[in-house]
């Protein structure tokens, strides 16, 4: 399919502009006016924005895919990968995230960053954050898709040490990329084997040659276990979810970029992205449902018992993103991508309005020492409340949509799997309204009173603000349940090229429900959200003394001791293992041996000089004995 | 014509310099002559390139006069060392500091070094490869026992009894070798290529290929002379063993091990890929508690280059090419590293990685610079390394999915060492040996150009050096 | 002369053999007998003129004048050696005062 | 025959004295017992027709050897009975020693086929005017470079004869 070359070209425009940007930024740091680099990085993204446009417009009127091959990478024998992009509706709906939220969050720096000495080098991260994340997008082989993947680890790992004088921060960013590079590995292993296969690492020649195969076939499963183990990385699930809130060590608009909306959600894509090499590997597709159920559980566990506000909202996106995997797992690729893109709105709305609070308070984060704020900062307040509103679910804010996508596919599995999705779901307004009303709510803390320098932040972060509640709100109504009215499905009808072939695999399963289950499993929800809302109003907007933590809530606010089993387990027999070959095995053993090998040879030679006597006449014996000996020899031969 | 430049230029450049005078002329004088060099192998890989499968021939015919016919060969495996062996010399040897006061046989002794090195890559003919690898360990010697740090005499006299007992073995290989050619004998590559050798012939001589080759690379458990040796040699010669010489082992297996004991490779893999692996992952896991920054790139470094010989013992292509890929791009790495290492030293005049800290704040553009370089160790996509270790894990993976498996646990291990030792040294606050470190000078920023424009350009765009070796490699 | 060359060929070449190997033989006994470094040298002696005449046979009978060439030359290297040699032993004696090979054991370890 | 016979006198004579250079108990005895030697072996290369050789040999050995060795004999003051004594146990050693390498040497004729060696009925060569040519011809650079051989070996006694003086 010969796509435009104008569209091409506007595609490769995509990757230069962010590029530019942080070469331009990053090379000329020391010259560069501090106030200019904010500005000249979020005019390369807003460019971006416009041709993001273009290009949705493009593929979403004419159902192209717009194909660039800029150059060969790397081209041998029967290996062939280009560097190549390909725009279809999926990228290009990644791309209006990516390049929308990133203009936004850009803008925001521009205040939130305003008095860091190192404005300059956290604009050059965030461009070159972009670029990565759009080669991710845009990728048209796995290979190059990988760029992009470990490309956005190391610019998370970047920014999360930032502030790098404090080695927590150095620490966070550290314990990020290992994780993610343990996730590589088998993301790694996932292209060998598809490379094994199929003999080449093109998305969609993968995508036909695949459909072919039996459905559940070995190799399918390697590949697929394989990305899937690279998502687990990324997207911070069980086993490798802990990296995820220690990153909210790094400046809180990176929190949001980065860590909420849009590099940890790779995972996601990704997935969809293979959607047919997942649909025919039925074990993985079950293990991605777990393993989301059990991370949105988890996490939404946990976060019900954190005091950082920016830890809650991190495992709060674990939680999401838990969710997105389940919606997965249940094979609703759409489902998955709609709430992907709703939530990163509102959870960036939700680190932006965190931010807001942050910078009010001069870089408190502990909740228990906010309290009241709804007075002092009363636009915070409101977009914060917005994005709590729409994360719950509450219609007719944008997550509602996307929740009773997924929620509606779960009960379509079965009563059971609804059930515990919908518990899952309800634990998000848990913890939502608890921080709400605890920082906002509560009779003021000491800490507030004894603050006067308390204020609303500037336009510059505001209006950035304002623009994502506003997506919030709206966003959802792009895709309306089939209950209220069954032509409004503009979003997946967007997306059915894409998850075509996948479904086409697979029929769809499940039984249809009856109309009157449907209601039911969407009001009680409903009601129960109300409840829950109601209750921790009362619970925590009022200053009560906080009870103390029973056993099982202690684990939960001790993150279920994850961290310290993976340091007894990982980190510290490495350690030590590290330890015993240095110390015991390479100084004591083999080099040792080799000395040992040397003075031996010193030792032999010290003793068989003795022969040497200096004895001219036992010299001369010897040698005509030798003589004889070898004329003998002669002999006898 | 370009062989003969290539070999003769240095070597009458060290012959020159030992009659030197100041050590700042002859440092300058050398520098010159390196660059010349640099341009003249430029021209041959151009010559390569437009014509693939072509390799530049020199032939000396001294038949009658020493029954010996010097016979060189620049294909396209050898013009990547050459290139590489060109391009890390003036490097080399413009790093070398005016305070530490080098005399001109420093210099001299580096040139002597670049013809021994430009000879190996170039000889085709065995005694020839014989004599040069040999010539190779002379210069080092001197350099290391002269210049280098504490007990270094000692050190060197292990490392040179080391190496040479590795090359014992390759001299018998060889010999016996010479002693299966048909009359008349010769001694020269392609008449060995000839050789239909069997199986039980194949063993031995794999054994004492694999050996000397082993020692030289160095493969665990033949290492226990390199962190000594990089310890207390003088980083100029630490960046000569480590970005070229032990390049030398390597382009050994490429030359003999792989076309000569086909067999061997073939079925016995399994047996010392291994072992090979095991050493990966040994350095790797030493590295990770290692207290001092050389040694620690030491150990780093053992692990890289056992991941290259896996790549070219894993009866693939893509492991071949990778590995040779990797070569290049080792030596350009592990000498950024060092330089790295030497920016630091020369300020702070330790290298014990809990004694630094806070660098960053105070150069930010070493910090960049540091950070690409460690980068690249690490393998990030983009970066020269990550091309050939793709390739590589590739190649291994389709020979053996367990052993690429277990090869692929490097990839988070460098991540976890690399990473807890640029933060140690560059991160947190200042501590009082790192109190006063300054930006690098602009001529010290000059060092690092040529090592970062090869970072990127082989990251960026290897196809370059692939298609060049496609020819070469069967 | 006529008569004395006609006759050469009744004496067997092994005959020269055997007495060559005596009288080298005697030689070697003598040069592991001694402890005079004189006596030794005059052992040495023996043994070089054995094989000068063995030398000297052999090219008589294979009428081949390399031999006798060789065997002119080794008296001319004989010569120095001996020269050398006996200054060398008058040193040594000088410093040492013998020439006792016993004595002279310093070149040990 | 008679040939054959005076062969086997100088020989013996030649044996015999070999000898008596390590039985003579006295120096002086075992130089002039060599000199013997060296006599019969000059008959020896008579009557093989190498007259040049006999010549040379008498003059070099008989002449300038023989007469460094007395000198030194004199000049060390070596003359004396009981001065290197020997044990027994050297002497039993030598004497295995010097059998069996007779004995082996003479078996390793058995390998040794000298039929191949022509035996002429006239051999010229060693007369001095052949020899000479070939000398003069094909050796003539080994001849030249013996000379300097010579020279250094000269050079080399001298020095080493000097006393130091201090």
């Amino acid at each position: 399919m010969e796509s435009s070359p104008f569209m091409q070209s506007i595609s490769f425009l995509l990757l230069l502009f962010p590029l530019l940007g942080f070469l331009a930024i990053g090379l000329f740091q020391k010259e560069l006016n501090k106030k200019l680099s904010g500005i000249i990085a979020s005019s390369f993204v807003f460019l971006n924005l416009i041709l993001t446009f273009i290009l949705f417009w493009y593929v979403s009127s004419t159902n192209q895919t717009v194909e660039t091959n800029l150059f060969d990478w790397i081209k041998f024998a029967n290996i062939s990968i280009p560097f190549a992009i390909t725009v279809d509706r999926l990228s290009a709906l990644m791309l209006l995230v990516v390049n929308g939220v990133g203009f936004l969050i850009h803008v925001y720096s521009i205040g939130y960053m305003k008095n860091d000495e190192g404005v300059n080098r956290f604009f050059s991260y965030m461009n070159l954050f972009i670029f990565f994340m759009l080669i991710l997008v845009l990728s048209s082989n796995y290979l190059m898709l990988f760029i992009g993947w470990e490309g956005v680890g190391l610019c998370s790992y970047l920014l999360i040490g930032f502030w790098y004088k404090d080695h927590a921060n150095n620490n966070a960013a550290k314990k990020a990329f290992i994780m993610n590079r343990i996730g590589d590995l088998g993301f790694l292993i996932g292209i060998f084997m598809m490379f094994h296969t199929f003999g080449t690492l093109n998305i969609s020649e993968v995508a036909t040659k695949a459909s072919v195969m039996p459905s559940g076939s070995t190799a399918l499963l390697v590949i697929t276990l394989g990305l899937f183990a690279g998502a687990i990385g990324k997207s911070a699930q069980i086993p490798l979810f802990t990296w995820l809130p220690d990153a909210m060590a790094g400046p809180t608009p990176v929190s949001a970029l980065i860590h909420a909306a849009t590099m940890v959600t790779a995972g996601v894509y990704l997935v969809a992205r293979s959607s047919v090499l997942f649909m025919l590997s039925p074990v993985t597709m079950n293990l991605i449902l777990v393993i989301g159920i059990f991370t949105a559980l988890i996490s939404g566990l946990i976060a019900i018992y954190q005091n950082d506000i920016k830890k809650i909202l991190a495992y709060s996106t674990v939680s999401q993103l838990g969710f997105m995997f389940m919606a997965l797992g249940l094979g609703s690729f759409s489902g998955a991508m709609f709430h992907l893109t709703t939530h990163a709105f509102f959870k960036a709305l939700l680190f932006l309005a965190a931010g807001s609070v942050i910078h009010a308070l001069n870089q408190e984060q502990d909740i228990r020492k906010m309290g009241g704020l709804r007075k002092k900062i009363p636009f915070t307040f409101a977009l914060f409340a917005i994005g709590a509103i729409a994360i719950s679910g509450i219609p007719p804010f944008a997550g509602f949509f996307s929740k009773e996508m997924i929620l509606s596919v779960a009960y379509e599995h079965g009563m059971g799997m609804g059930i515990i999705a919908t518990f899952i779901s309800l634990l998000t307004t848990v913890y939502m309204f608890r921080l709400l009303f605890v920082a906002f709510y509560k009779p003021e803390s000491d800490a507030v009173k004894a603050n006067h320098h308390i204020h609303e932040s500037p336009k510059v972060m505001l209006i950035p603000m304002a623009v994502l509640a506003l997506l919030a709100m709206v966003a959802g109504f792009v895709q309306i349940p089939a209950l209220f009215s069954t032509n409004i499905t503009v979003f997946s009808t967007y997306l059915s090229p894409i998850f075509f072939a996948a479904h086409q695999l697979v029929p769809a399963s499940g039984q249809n429900l009856t109309v009157l289950t449907e209601w039911l499993t969407l009001l009680i929800p409903l009601t129960i959200i109300a409840a829950l809302v109601y209750f921790s109003y009362i619970r925590f907007a009022k200053d009560r003394v906080p009870a103390e933590l029973s056993g099982i809530q202690k684990v939960m606010a001790n993150k279920f001791y994850v961290d310290e089993i993976y340091d007894f387990f990982f980190v510290k027999p490495t350690e030590k293992l590290s330890l015993f070959l240095r110390e015991t095995v390479d100084q004591s053993i083999i080099n040792r041996l080799i000395n040992t090998i040397g003075n031996s040879t010193l030792y032999i030679g010290g003793r068989i000089r003795l022969l040497q006597t200096g004895n001219v006449g036992f010299y001369l014996i010897i040698m005509v004995f030798s003589i004889i000996a070898i004329l003998f020899f002669n002999l006898i031969r | 014509m370009i062989i003969a430049l290539l070999l003769i230029l240095p070597l009458f450049a060290s012959l020159f310099l030992f009659t030197g005078k100041t050590g700042q002329q002859s440092k300058n004088f050398a520098l010159l002559a390196s660059l010349v060099l640099f341009a003249i192998s430029l021209i041959g890989g151009y010559e390569l390139i437009v014509t693939p499968g072509k390799a530049l021939f020199s032939n000396v015919d001294l038949e009658s006069i020493f029954g010996v016919n010097l016979m060189f060969k620049i294909d396209a495996i050898s013009i990547i060392f050459v290139i590489l062996t060109t391009l890390l010399v003036p490097i080399i040897i413009a790093s070398t500091d005016k305070k530490e006061h080098r005399t001109p046989h420093f210099y001299a002794l580096i040139m002597l070094m670049q013809t021994a090195l430009i000879g190996v890559f170039a000889a085709s003919d065995m005694i020839l490869f014989y004599i040069f690898w040999e010539l190779s360990l002379i210069p080092i010697f001197f350099i290391t026992a002269r210049w280098g740090g504490e007990n270094a005499r000692k050190i060197s006299i292990k490392f040179l009894i080391y190496t040479v007992v590795g090359s014992f073995f390759m001299l018998i290989a060889i010999l016996y070798l010479y002693t299966l050619t048909p009359t008349p004998h010769s001694f020269s590559f392609d008449s060995f290529y000839q050789l239909k050798l069997s199986y039980s012939q194949q063993i031995p001589l794999f054994l004492a290929f694999f050996l000397a080759f082993a020692i030289k690379i160095p493969l665990f458990p033949f290492h226990s002379w390199q962190v000594e040796t990089y310890n207390a040699s003088p980083v100029q010669g630490t960046m000569l063993l480590a970005g070229i010489m032990l390049k030398m082992g390597l382009y050994g297996i490429v030359r003999f091990l792989l076309p000569l004991c086909t067999d061997v490779v073939a079925n016995g893999s399994l047996i010392f890929l291994p072992l090979i692996l095991f050493g990966v992952i040994y350095g790797a896991v030493i590295a990770i508690s290692q207290p001092h920054l050389k040694k620690l790139i030491a150990f780093a470094s053992l692990s890289h280059v056992g991941i290259i010989a896996l790549g070219l013992l894993s009866n693939s292509r893509y492991g071949i090419e990778g590995g040779i890929l990797q070569m290049f791009s080792h030596g350009v790495n592990v000498v950024g590293f060092f330089l790295c290492y030497y920016m630091i030293v020369k300020r702070t005049k330790t290298d014990k990685i809990s004694e630094l800290g806070g660098i960053a704040s105070m150069a930010p553009r070493f910090a960049t610079i540091f950070m690409i370089i460690v980068l690249a160790n690490v393998a990030l996509p983009l970066t020269n390394s990550f091309v050939g270790e793709f390739l590589i894990l590739l190649g291994l993976f389709t020979y053996n999915k367990i052993l690429a498996i277990i090869a692929g646990l490097t990839i988070i291990l460098v991540a976890v060492y690399m990473l807890k030792m640029y933060q140690k040294i560059m991160y947190g606050e200042k501590k009082a040996s790192t109190e006063n470190f300054t930006d690098l000078t602009f001529n010290e920023t000059m060092l690092f150009v040529p090592i970062i424009i090869a970072i990127f350009a082989v990251g960026i765009y290897p196809s370059f050096v692939l298609q060049l070796l496609q020819g070469v490699v069967k | 002369m006529e008569t004395t060359v006609t006759q050469l060929q009744m004496i067997p070449l092994v005959y020269y053999i055997i007495f060559c190997t005596a009288l080298f033989t005697i030689g070697v006994v003598g040069v592991l007998v001694k402890r005079n470094a004189l006596a030794i040298f005059m052992s040495v002696e023996l043994m070089l003129n054995s094989a000068n005449l063995l030398l000297a046979a052999f090219s008589a009978y294979r009428n081949d004048p390399s031999g006798q060439v060789f065997v002119f030359f080794i008296m001319v290297v004989a010569a120095a050696e001996i020269a050398i040699g006996l200054a060398l032993l008058v040193v040594v004696y000088r410093s040492s005062r013998t020439i006792d090979i016993n004595i002279l054991n310093r070149l040990k370890w | 025959m008679f040939q054959v016979y005076l062969f086997l006198f100088l020989s013996c004579v030649a044996l015999f004295s070999a000898m008596m250079v390590l039985l003579s108990k006295k120096p002086i005895h075992s130089v002039l017992y060599l000199t013997l030697t060296f006599f019969a072996l000059a008959g020896h290369y008579i009557l093989l027709n190498a007259q040049f050789l006999a010549v040379v040999h008498v003059i070099v050995y008989a002449g300038a050897i023989m007469v460094l060795f007395l000198f030194t004999v004199m000049l060390l003051n070596l003359n004396k009975e009981g001065q290197f004594p020997k044990t027994k146990l050297v002497k039993i050693i030598a004497a295995i020693a010097g059998g069996l390498l007779f004995v082996v040497l003479i078996g390793s004729l058995k390998s040794f086929d000298l039929a191949t060696v022509s035996n002429p009925a006239v051999s010229q060569i060693g007369l001095v005017k052949n020899l000479g040519k070939t000398l003069f011809s094909q050796y003539l650079l080994p001849f030249e470079l013996s000379s300097i051989l010579f020279l250094s070996a000269m050079v080399g006694a001298v020095m080493l004869g000097k006393k130091d003086k201090e």
